[in-house]
């Protein structure tokens, strides 16, 4: 397996060389939004000043080649998780959109008033509101797969939670708060023996290790590419082809049809059904270079390097008095996320002081509210690494930490 | 002129064969090109075998591409069997006109083939008669 | 009032200096989209390369700096279009989830089976699939104001059509096919006497002409940032701020609630309420940098220049025999749009045998099918025109058809 | 130390102004910072005259900057009348701070604010008693 070359890693990214209050910046909340190498900020480039127009409906030089590389970025990133086909990779604008395009589309026509929905106590809001709107508007039952005391998913009751009722289940395959990297075979398992549809949010689990979703078998995948080195504006749902194409439309306008009248319309066939209007096909553009980015690194040569950084996070951080770590201390089944709460210190105020230091890290529920209330507080603090994070920086911010201490005199 | 508007793709345009409609078809299929709203119809008429394509013909109007690509199709297509028209694939119909196509106009090149076996799938389904077949789902073009 | 120096102005637009086919770019397709000036994607590039972070959530320098870029952008597009708060400004991808917004919003939440709506019959499909399909799941009715044989909107039976029972009103301010410049003010009147609500389209207004939203006294105005200079990726609504609070929440998922437990959601203040996920906060800011260059341009000198570029590229098309030009001849209610046919010679043929010229015009039916089939034909050509426009590409557009005319032997 | 957690900050976090419920309130809020889910609550005991503040306290525990800015708002407006704090505006609490704030910071300090005014906001609603008032459009925080 390839290794990572952080220090030529950084090189691609120019943010990285930035002073922050005078200090170099250690930029820790990649898990929010990650940093763009200059080879994505150059492919977007590229195609403003040298190839833009609207694509697919113009038939001259500059259209044309913009609808090539928005249907190369397609396949490019079909590839990267293990998708069958270009065409079950529906662009959106970020992983929320989404999950609300199945809540919306696939939900509203399929599930009916009774039926069950699983999900778990550790999503994001992304993947909570969309299904606890729908379970009220349809009258749904909405249920959660419990935690354990390490942050795991509490499994030994399964086969209660998900019955011959549920319809729909969706978890994320790794949690932006506690790090957990959940393993998605037995509930997937389960879930199929019930015949439910399985949708998986996969925000913070493409960014940071191999994923195939034929071998995972899920129905619906969904993530965000500014969470993956590309810019804002984009991301990604992927469908089974017969559900894609059994699902009326979501947002409906141009390109989505093949033929319009005044009396009826016939949709186009997905992933153009989904796509209304004007894609975002720059920024579509933008992430396939971050996924030949990625690919050049190697998926596992990046997962191996998180692992190796969280589990130095982890022993340092463990080494500060007054801390409590949330989720697994195992590393190997930890993401590159470190979750932390620190004695008389609300996270807000370790942020603020922290950049003083030119260290950024995240402070609140990180949109996990009910995360956070099993967890027993209203906020944490949260560092979270990528391909360009270094264990100077961790040490940089245990530094930080006793400083902001010594600052609260606590 | 050289390559796209050469003689060969001009003259099936200017002289389309197989161009008209069947009064008595097994088989009619419409569909239009979602880049510009232009429609291709195509009538087939089947032997006794229920297989050989006894007559054919296509109808609607458009660009130089999708109509020269309607009349070298159904040249193609004329007297073989459905079976031996399903097989075909866009880019068999590209091999017909024999210059290079912008992806866009590829479109335009395809819809009269996407029309064809279309219009056979359906028959064929509904030779089946099998109705636990859920047909929206063997459709992917549902709509309102 | 200035007047636009459009030789310094090109100078500004990277991609104009671009040859295709060995020929220099003649672009006339700015309808479609339009290039984008350097300064904006700097604007883009600077966020990107200095102070990049997700927005909102952090408490750190970038995070907060690129909220702040995004805050501004916002009040910089109220300011631009006459919004009375930055409040009333809700990010989307484009005018065609603006419009879906209403629809499934404002529309599922207060429109009534029996009640109708009211549109015309020039609508993009990004202003029609949607009020189409909500009318044909919540039983209302849809009803089009009719064309004048010139392309106008025939308003003479107005009052036959907007009743009591209409309850909402939806017309584009500038028809992308004829070019007709609507005068919203007596639709408005009508819609305004029997109590429906207002939106309008103005994708193809804002980029080119001053627009005020305040004195339209319209409800809802939609439009897209790429066809003004702006990046893909990132469309407006505005809203009067009463109906944005009285709506339900369209997406969900983070940054849109103020507080989620695992019984119950309470949603944020608009916009945010309508902002669900990481938003497309590079785009925006990048629409803030091109609502920047078009106020230094000058929306009355924008308009001034189009008109004239317009104005003579009817006279210069009248020449050409076999010439059917759609829409209103008169160059003070005609946005700088040109739609024609050949007589013979298919639009796709025309815009590929254009192309070999360097010249990019659109072949179709412009996501406008209603409209072709009132008109009679399934496509038409279009060639489009912006603040780059000079009437030489006019000269190379005409030249270009008597050459594609001699080759195809018409 | 400098700025932002100086030593009145810090008083103020430390030892809290006002800080506690009060059991007969004529008005209580509670609401929460959407950033970090931090919650503030106030309660008012109004004097005879239902105009003026005869008792006030706040709960709920959060970042320097939101007990902080709580402890000085209440400071601040303890004894005026209902109508005087109505008129207080996010400039007034960031005053009585006195140290510069980022952007999202200030919506920590804006929080004990918001909860006052809304707090006093409903109950004018609810006193003023008029059913031709659409609540909901007054109040645009609906929710499921
Ligand atoms: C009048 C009009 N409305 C709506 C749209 C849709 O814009 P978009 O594709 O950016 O959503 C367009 C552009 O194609 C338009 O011209
Ligand atoms: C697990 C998870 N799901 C969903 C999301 C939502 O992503 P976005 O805000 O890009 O839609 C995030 C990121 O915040 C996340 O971490």
């Amino acid at each position: 397996m390839k290794t990572l070359d952080t220090a030529s890693v950084r090189l691609d990214f120019p943010i990285l060389s930035e002073l922050v209050n005078g200090k170099p910046v250690v930029f820790l909340d990649s898990a929010a939004s990650s940093q763009k190498p200059a080879q994505v900020l150059q492919a977007m480039q590229r195609v403003y000043r040298a190839t833009y127009a609207n694509v697919h409906r113009g038939v001259y030089t500059f259209s044309e080649r913009g609808t090539e590389l928005y249907d190369q970025a397609r396949a490019k990133i079909a590839q990267f998780i293990g998708a069958p086909r270009p065409e079950t990779i529906v662009f959106t604008r970020n992983a929320t959109e989404a999950l609300n395009l199945v809540a919306y589309s696939y939900g509203r026509a399929f599930l009916r008033p009774g039926d069950e929905i699983v999900i778990t106590e550790l999503e994001h809001h992304a993947n909570f509101v969309p299904w606890m709107v729908l379970a009220k508007e349809r009258g749904l039952a909405l249920k959660f797969i419990p935690l354990t005391a390490e942050g795991m998913l509490d499994l030994s009751r399964l086969d209660e939670l998900i019955t011959p009722k549920t319809r729909l289940v969706s978890f994320a395959q790794v949690s932006n708060v506690l790090g957990t990297i959940i393993d998605p075979a037995p509930i997937i398992a389960r879930a199929r023996s019930v015949g439910a549809t399985i949708v998986v949010d996969g925000s913070q689990a493409v960014p940071h290790m191999p994923v195939n979703v034929q071998d995972m078998d899920c129905d619906f995948y969904a993530f965000s590419g500014h969470k993956m080195l590309g810019p804002t504006g984009i991301g990604v749902l992927y469908g089974k082809l017969h559900l894609l194409e059994a699902m009326p439309p979501f947002l409906t306008g141009g390109d989505m049809i093949t033929s319009v009248t005044f009396e009826r319309a016939t949709w186009n066939d997905p992933p153009l059904k989904f796509e209304a209007g004007t894609p975002s096909f720059v920024e579509a553009i933008g992430l396939g270079a971050a996924v030949d980015y990625l690919s050049a690194l190697g998926m596992d040569a990046v997962r191996a390097h998180e692992r190796a950084i969280v589990e130095y996070a982890l022993e340092r951080m463990s080494e500060v008095p007054g801390t409590r770590i949330f989720g697994p201390t195992d590393p190997a089944i930890r993401g590159g996320v470190l979750t932390f709460a620190l004695n008389g210190i609300h996270p807000h105020d370790l942020a603020t002081l922290l950049d003083r230091e030119g260290i950024a890290i995240r402070a609140g529920h990180h949109c996990a509210q009910p995360l956070h209330i099993r967890l027993g507080v209203n906020a944490t603090a949260r560092a979270s690494f990528y391909v360009y994070t270094e264990t100077r920086e961790i040490d940089a911010l245990v530094e930080g930490i006793y400083k902001a201490k010594k600052t609260l005199r606590k | 002129m050289e390559d796209l508007y050469r003689d060969n793709l001009l003259d099936h345009y200017e002289n389309p064969r197989h161009h008209g409609t069947l009064e008595h078809a097994d088989i009619s299929h419409e569909e239009s090109n979602p880049l510009c709203g232009d429609t291709i119809r195509i009538d087939i008429q089947l032997g006794e075998d229920g297989r050989h394509i006894a007559a054919i013909a296509f109808s609607g109007d458009g660009c130089i591409i999708s109509q020269a690509a309607a009349s070298m199709l159904l040249e193609a297509v004329a007297g073989k069997t459905i079976d031996d028209a399903q097989k075909l694939e866009t880019q068999d119909v590209l091999a017909l006109i024999g210059v290079p196509l912008t992806t866009n106009r590829v479109k335009c090149a395809a819809l009269s083939l996407k029309v064809l076996k279309t219009g056979i799938y359906r028959h064929l389904i509904e030779q089946a008669q099998k109705p636990h077949i859920n047909r929206q789902s063997l459709d992917p073009k549902s709509d309102i």
